[in-house]
């Protein structure tokens, strides 16, 4: 079951990276050129996926997209991790304390916002692009990782081997840095690819309102944006780009699941 | 238990203090002036003067700050720059679209997510519980607004079971309004469902795991009855603060799919408050949905003391 | 017709076999005890007689309950079985019960499965029930809840859910193994007399050979999923045949062999009116709820090159105390010194001091960081060396203090995972030799290892104690251990020292109430076979 | 096709036709919009949404639009002008009466039109009013405007919705409750929903066909497209997705009504920012752009080229497209005569309509490919305004003056392209002065011609009004002359 998990899930997401990657070198159609006359046209030959309402190919449009999913979903994610393990690793550090309470509190307030509408008004505030939604994605993995960091790193703090090194003379913050991080970082990957495939749905969400990334760079949220009104009479232009959303996110889930079983059976699961 | 409520209340209102003063802060900092949005392309620097006054555009941010937050605490929350209404009455307006849809998606979600996570781990690696596994992936993976907008394609304008979207009105009877929110709900409700089931089934598998069902079975009940009678209650903790957790999001989360569906919810009002600069309304309403999931969060709080005595204790 | 008679059970889990050939016999209104080490495959030889076996296990031979073959029931006739014919007491009262339910709800459950009577009638069944396993409802309202009661009284809960429809057969998997010695010997108490009073068939399992000794009509001594001997238990001490079983009596006993000293050398360790007391947790908004004092007004003396020990039972103050004297944490009263310097001076624990004492945990698999290698996690503590060894050095020192433990050079570039619990407990004390320090402070040392191990540990440390001139400081809650391997005793109760002084004269003539206590609960091996094992 | 209507139609209806004959037509109507009013004042906003729901159907002006772009006489009967053209004596229509009963007199017209220029309004077309100097009421329906100095077109700055007539009692709520003069008065507004008009009974003209009518809002074009074909509006008046309009043509359930607007749709030019200061560079811009390409692109097909900021259906109306063919290479040539041979990076800044948006595309990839790299940035109405329209920071952007005869903004230098010439400034200001047909009529044409040779901004179309209603309806305006949907004439063909 996992080892399934893993193969599907991986093969799944590696597809996507590797279209993005190789939509660096090389694209069946370049996607800045428009061709208004071969607009809207059903998968052909010529244009595997069709085009869209610009005659732009879509499986250009897709695999440039990718790139920009991965790269806000990412960033997103590093943005998360960087800010919130450090919290969670002090919180654990200075566990029922004031700097802990501050955090947990403070978490708490990031977690009473609606995450969809804050995204929305950062952008509101700061204009529509993929920078504000890398940070509004951002903004609310800093609480997950804090929050994971500090769950796992409490359990760890109650183990001997911690003891040991504060027998041997070790500070809260080397004892963080050389043995509790060492040992979440698995529950950090298995989140991270998480985080990752829910960072790539809320690009989506927000590039689809029109809040992430701007034109002419290709986002998968906008393409079905773009799209929705000519489902009824051109539905490629909008199955193609939702199956891409679809796939990554399922490959991404499954990848996680699947290292999750992996890299420690008895993990919780979390979702 | 007195003062485990005091205590979450002093808490509770300290969060909204501090919410209040971040939303507040974000929104003064926006930029877009309500007044030329309002008056347009050709309008006059002292038509302009004269409707920040009247709009009270012209106060210290303080003096703004103060008069929101006071009149808020007695119901007031003010009066919207573009509507020129009261912004509680336009809030209570859509909350009777938003607060059913919240529900009846969480109804659903509930409903479907309870059985499938149950019948999942009672049939653990085995053919049910892979569907069940299956099923519910793609519906995490899937995005709910490309899961409407396929919805509205296949039910309102190919078989016409259902309109295009909008919203009856209660006043039309419950029935037709409900309809009315049927695709919305199952659009908004199948991802929760999803990941509801998902969290029930490991839940009550690790439950199912615990020394105590065992203790169960030793006594001669059937694997069946351990379940029900000893495992299932057990999980209920972690599926309860999802629950949580998804009626919050419900309520403000609905924003796309009140626009698939053209619903005069609260999402749709915030949304169309930030594009006009609206911003008490804005600032109200995200206001009330922090409101809305401290007091979730309270009420699940509760809830695990109702479910868990060794919370009953220290309460 | 003997009430449960095992022919050649064979049992496999996911093509690995755990069990092989295992036969034994148990009469009505006897006790049968069966020992052996961890993964000797003692558990699963009950759980294969109530068919509670983990997903993918297979059974062969016969298991006959009454005549019956349980492996030949179907799932719903053992339901049937499970609880009026047989029941089962765990080892871990703490989670064995349901948090959610009442303990008078849990009981009357067994009955109620079982026969269709109204719940009054059930729940006053329960209280009959919880009286003979010694809870009687005028004390414990059966509307309690499992987190309110102790250990102790969790696991006579969990008896009495056993016993509330008479089972001919009541199966004991370590019933005790998680409680405190005098708990223990009310527990294994109220067994006999349940056993006595309504003549069912008792099969306790249990890796201490003094408890079941006590105890038991019949033993069986399994190893490696098979059973290496078995006999009437007076008979069977005098001829053990197997050698395993021989070793196993012979560890039980042992004493390992310390160096004499002459004259005891200067203080080394003073603890003086040491008090620490806990923050009660927070109470309203500003107001916090009495505090606890752990540690309350010790002091002592330890010698350089003394063993002594420290015993009490769980939440004693024995960890506090190990915490404080580590420096780990400040006392808020009365001080320790360590060689006449303070280990805790100006708001932190001092450098100096600390370098000159290490500790060693109970869990050998707690104690170790699994990502790290052995040699990186062994030379650990030099980090307290202001001018640690490095490159070649540190890994010759690594190589020294793996030596001096019985494990190689090689062993250093492994991870932890790789080695066995009593292997662990030696690279733990690797750990702590390494800076050659003078005080090993012993927690709970040997108290999770298997029996033979534990005399290997022992006569280890006692060997290493003797060549580098080592003072240790003996925690433990097991009597027998600490008897064998220190000097003085230390008894500690509720945070304060009640007893104290040489060991064969606080063993042999204890003077505090508790003391005599807790020596009278601990269990010992018969006469006879003690004389065996020596 | 019939079977399935009627079904719906019952549905939505039920409760309005209860007990009505099979036989007889329909008389209620809901009619879709994209943009909801803000409030229902349409004298103190902006906002083309509140005179698309009130417009005509429930306040009038002294003059009215007709569905032509023609002006005639409202609630005033007649007029008389004064020689110098600087006194308007108007004769009201008598026995006119507001939807609360009360009646309409010169004391209206005088507080309507003196609130709109008062020192604190709020009118948004404040400048409308700014010639007047005087209003004055002789009786009951007699009232005099006297204008400081004649203006041409003072006649027809009297038909637009923000000079409607409104009365002082009713004037504290008409944010919430409008109260006017029109053939409909209004009953309902579900806010962020719908807003209900039921016929006035006492209307003094010829009254309206239907009994009833609902303006539902829906801004999201799917959900628009979704409500025409579901059926679930009647008409669709703007409808946002011309893509669309291919499927509703095909469909006989449907009609599609493709008229005119007053929105000249321009790609607006910094031009006080370098290097669109330089004539060679606008020009260049200009000739980077294939207006078909957009039309096609953005709109569908619908639309129609211009060649400078003046409506194609307007008789004063001269084609200059020509001037500004799409001719790349030409484009290139001239950047590199204005020192850019390798090209420049700007600004691109589009408001959120989706002419604005995809054209905004379309454009940013024509200037690529002469070598202007244009960053395009989606703003909302108040960033864009802000920015844009107040700020005027931005290269280029693209809007629709959507206000009918606008030419005179080129004669503003503060305006937000910033076109600085003082010989179209004395024509525009000769052309208020000239109130002779002919010679206005000159005189436009010669203001086209000028801003077509400066380059001023790039001219792209006419922005097209299109609708959609149910094949039964007849009645509705194809064109917008102002934006309005006036629904007075509207009523289903059996």
């Amino acid at each position: 079951m996992s080892l399934r998990n893993l193969i599907i899930g991986g093969t799944l997401s590696g597809v996507f990276l590797l279209a993005a990657l190789l939509s660096f070198l090389w694209v069946p159609q370049d996607v800045t050129q428009l061709d208004i006359a071969n607009k809207i046209r059903p998968p052909s030959a010529g244009h595997w996926l069709g085009t869209d309402h610009y005659g732009r190919d879509i499986l250009s449009m897709i695999m440039v997209g990718a790139r920009t999913s991965i790269a806000v979903a990412l960033v997103a994610v590093g943005i998360g991790m960087g800010l919130g393990v450090p919290l969670g690793l002090a919180a654990a550090a200075r566990h029922g304390g004031w700097l802990d309470e501050a955090i947990m509190r403070g978490n708490d307030l990031v977690f009473a916002f609606p995450s969809l509408l804050i995204a929305i008004m950062i952008t509101a505030i700061f204009g529509a692009s993929a920078v504000n939604a890398i940070i509004a994605i951002g903004i609310f993995n800093i609480p997950v990782f804090a929050r994971l960091t500090r769950s796992g790193a409490l359990s760890l703090w109650r183990r001997d081997f911690i003891l040991a090194a504060q027998v041997a003379g070790k500070g809260a913050v080397r004892i963080s840095v050389e043995h509790i991080l060492p040992n979440v970082t698995n529950l950090l990957i298995v989140q991270g690819t998480i985080q990752f495939s829910l960072g790539i749905l809320a690009e989506a969400g927000l590039s689809y309102v029109g809040l992430g990334a701007q034109p002419p760079t290709p986002s998968w949220g906008r393409m079905l944006a773009d799209s929705q009104t000519m489902v009824s009479f051109a539905p490629h232009m909008a199955l193609f780009p939702g199956m891409a959303i679809l796939l990554t996110v399922l490959g991404l889930n499954l990848l996680g699941d699947g290292l999750r079983d992996m890299l420690d059976p008895r993990l919780r699961r979390l979702r | 238990m007195l003062q485990f409520f005091l205590k979450r209340l002093m808490a509770l209102v300290l969060t909204l203090v501090v919410a209040s003063g971040v939303i507040f802060l974000c929104l003064e900092i926006v930029p877009g002036d309500p007044a030329l949005y309002m008056l347009g392309l050709n309008a006059q620097e002292d038509t302009l003067a004269a409707l920040r006054a009247e709009l009270g555009l012209d106060m210290g941010p303080l003096a703004r700050y103060w008069a929101w937050v006071s009149g808020m605490v007695v119901g007031d929350f003010g009066i919207s720059y573009t509507y020129r209404t009261p912004v509680a009455e336009m809030v209570a307006e859509r909350l009777k679209v938003s607060l059913p849809l919240a529900v009846y998606a969480l109804t659903l979600s509930t409903a479907i997510a309870f059985p499938a996570g149950i019948w999942a781990a009672s049939r653990r690696g085995r053919g049910a519980d892979i569907a069940v596994m299956g099923v519910t992936q793609l519906g995490v993976a899937i995005p709910n607004f490309w899961f409407a907008m396929l919805m509205v394609l296949v039910f309102a304008i190919q078989l016409r079971w259902f309109n295009a979207g909008g919203f009856a009105g209660w006043e039309a009877g419950v029935g037709p309004a409900l309809k009315s929110l049927t695709l919305p709900a199952i659009a908004l409700a199948l991802p929760q469902a999803s990941i509801l089931a998902r969290v029930m089934r490991s839940a009550l598998l690790e439950s199912l795991n615990e020394d105590y069902v065992r203790t169960a079975r030793a006594k001669g009940l059937s694997r069946g009855q351990a379940l029900w009678r000893h495992a299932l209650r057990n999980a209920l903790i972690p599926v309860l603060t999802i629950i949580g957790l998804q009626f919050a999001f419900l309520m403000a989360g609905a924003i796309i799919i009140e626009n698939v569906f053209y619903l005069p919810g609260l999402g749709r009002l915030v949304f169309q408050a930030i594009s006009a600069r609206d911003l008490i309304v804005v600032e109200s309403v995200v206001m009330l949905l922090v409101f809305a999931v401290v007091v979730v969060n309270f009420l699940v709080d509760i809830a695990y003391a109702l479910v868990d005595p060794r919370l009953r204790g220290q309460v | 017709m003997s009430l449960l008679q095992i022919d050649k059970l064979s049992l496999a889990i996911g093509g690995v076999q755990i069990l092989h050939d295992v036969s034994l016999r148990l009469e009505a209104g006897q006790i049968l005890g069966v020992i052996g080490e961890s993964g000797s495959g003692k558990s699963m030889t009950a759980f294969a007689v109530t068919q509670l076996l983990p997903v993918g296990a297979t059974c062969r031979g016969r298991v006959l309950l009454q005549g019956q073959d349980v492996l030949a029931q179907t799932e719903a006739q053992m339901c049937q079985l499970r609880g009026r014919v047989v029941s089962m007491v765990f080892q871990e009262p703490m989670t064995a019960l349901n948090p959610l339910h009442p303990i008078g709800q849990q009981v009357a459950e067994t009955i109620m499965v079982h026969e269709n009577i109204s719940r009054s009638a059930a729940m006053a069944r329960a209280a009959q029930a919880l009286t003979r396993a010694e809870l009687p409802p005028e004390r414990f309202p059966m509307g309690r809840y499992p987190h309110e009661l102790s250990g102790g009284q969790r696991q006579r809960v969990v008896i009495a859910m056993a016993i509330a429809l008479r089972p001919s057969l009541l199966i004991a998997d370590e019933p005790t193994t998680a409680l405190d010695v005098t708990t223990q010997a009310e527990i294994l108490a109220l067994l006999r007399r349940l056993v006595q009073e309504d003549g069912m068939g008792l099969m306790l399992i249990s890796h201490d050979l003094a408890v079941v000794a006590d105890m038991a009509d019949q033993i069986v001594i399994m190893r490696q999923g098979e059973v290496v001997e078995q006999g009437p238990a007076a008979q069977l001490f005098s001829g053990l045949r197997h050698p395993y079983s021989q070793a196993l009596l012979a560890a039980s006993g042992h004493v390992p062999a310390r160096p004499h000293r002459g004259q005891l050398g200067a203080p080394l360790l003073e603890v003086q009116r040491a008090t620490r007391r806990y923050a009660g947790p927070r109470r309203g908004l500003w107001g916090r709820a009495p505090g606890f004092e752990a540690v309350r007004d010790v002091s002592f003396c330890l010698r350089r090159g003394e063993s002594l020990g420290l015993v009490g039972e769980s939440g004693c103050g024995k960890s506090t105390l190990t915490r404080a004297i580590l420096g780990l944490d400040a006392l808020q009263s009365g001080s320790i010194a360590f060689d006449g310097q303070p280990v805790w001076a100006g708001g932190s624990p001092a450098r100096a001091v600390r370098r000159r004492m290490q500790v060693v945990f109970q869990d050998p698999y707690g104690s170790f960081n699994p990502r790290w290698k052995v040699a990186r996690l062994v030379a650990e503590p030099f980090h307290l060396l202001d001018q640690p060894p490095t490159g070649a050095a540190r890994r010759a020192a690594v190589n020294e203090a793996l030596h001096s433990v019985g494990l190689t050079a090689a062993d250093g570039d492994k991870y932890i995972h790789e080695f066995s619990g009593g292997q662990r407990q030696r690279i733990a004390i690797a750990r702590a030799l390494i800076i050659k320090p003078d005080l090993i402070i012993l927690d709970e040392a040997v108290s999770a290892l298997d029996v033979s191990v534990r005399a290997q540990v022992l006569d280890l440390l006692a060997d290493l104690s003797g060549r580098f001139g080592l003072s240790y400081l003996f925690i433990s809650h097991d009597l027998g251990v600490v008897r064998a391997i220190t000097d003085r005793v230390l008894v500690m109760r509720a945070g304060q020292i009640i007893e104290e002084g040489p060991t064969e004269q606080v063993f042999a003539s204890p003077t505090h109430p508790y003391t005599k206590e807790l020596i009278a609960a601990a269990p010992v091996l018969p006469a006879y076979a003690k004389e065996i094992a020596q | 096709m019939f079977a399935g209507w009627y079904k719906k139609g019952a549905l939505a209806a039920a409760a309005l036709v209860a007990g009505m004959g099979m036989a007889e037509a329909k008389t209620d109507i809901i009619v879709g919009m994209q943009l909801e009013p803000p409030h229902l004042d349409p004298t103190s906003a902006a906002a083309g949404a509140i005179d698309s729901v009130l417009y005509s159907n429930v306040f009038e002006g002294l003059t009215r639009f007709m569905s032509d772009g023609s002006v005639v006489p409202g609630l005033a009967e007649s007029w008389d002008i004064s020689g110098d053209g600087t006194v308007y004596t108007f004769k009201l229509r008598a026995g006119v009466k507001f939807h609360d009963g009360t009646d309409f007199t010169a004391d209206d017209v005088k507080f309507s039109l003196d609130r709109a220029r008062a020192e604190d309004s709020q009118n948004a077309q404040k400048a409308l009013f700014a010639g007047i100097t005087d209003v004055a009421v002789i009786d009951p329906l007699t009232v005099q405007v006297t204008l400081g100095a004649p203006n041409g077109a003072f006649l027809f700055n009297m038909a637009w919705g923000d000079a409607v007539i409104v009365a002082p009692e009713s004037i504290d709520t008409i944010k919430t409750n409008p109260v006017g003069t029109g053939a409909f008065q209004f009953a309902n507004w579900v806010q962020g929903d719908r807003i209900d008009l039921v016929k006035n009974p006492a209307y003094w003209g010829t009254p309206a066909k239907l009994e009833r009518a609902t303006f539902k809002f829906i801004s999201d074009p799917t959900a628009a497209f979704a409500a025409v074909m579901a059926e679930d509006v009647h008409a669709f008046a703007g409808f946002p997705a011309p893509e669309n309009l291919p499927q509703f043509d095909a469909d006989p359930r449907f009609q599609v009504l493709v008229g005119s607007t007053e929105g000249e749709t321009i790609l607006s030019t910094n031009n006080k920012m370098p290097p669109f200061d330089n004539l060679m560079v606008r020009k260049a811009l200009a000739h980077a752009i294939d207006r078909q390409a957009i039309i096609d692109g953005a709109m569908f097909g619908y639309g129609t080229p211009i060649g400078t900021h003046f409506a194609p259906h307007n008789p004063d109306y001269v084609d200059l497209t020509a001037q500004s063919a799409y001719d790349p290479e030409q484009a290139k040539k001239l950047l590199a005569e204005a020192g850019f041979p390798d090209g420049f990076k700007t600004t691109l800044k589009l408001p959120p309509p989706s002419y604005a948006r995809r054209g905004g595309e379309i454009i940013a990839a024509q200037l690529r490919a002469v070598g202007i790299e244009a960053e395009i940035s989606n703003l909302e109405w108040p960033q864009w305004l802000e920015q844009v329209f107040r700020g005027k920071d931005y290269g280029l952007t693209i809007v629709s003056h959507t206000e009918p005869a606008d030419i005179n903004i080129y004669a503003r230098p503060e305006y937000y392209f910033q076109y600085d010439n003082p010989a179209f400034q004395t024509l525009m200001a000769d052309l208020t002065n000239t109130t002779d047909p002919a010679a206005r009529s000159a005189m436009l044409k010669t203001a086209q011609t000028i801003i077509a040779d400066d380059y001023v901004n790039g001219y792209l179309f006419q922005l097209a009004a299109l609708s959609v209603a149910n094949a039964k309806i007849d009645g509705l305006w194809a064109n917008a002359p102002t934006q309005a949907t006036d629904l007075t004439a509207v009523y289903w063909k059996d």
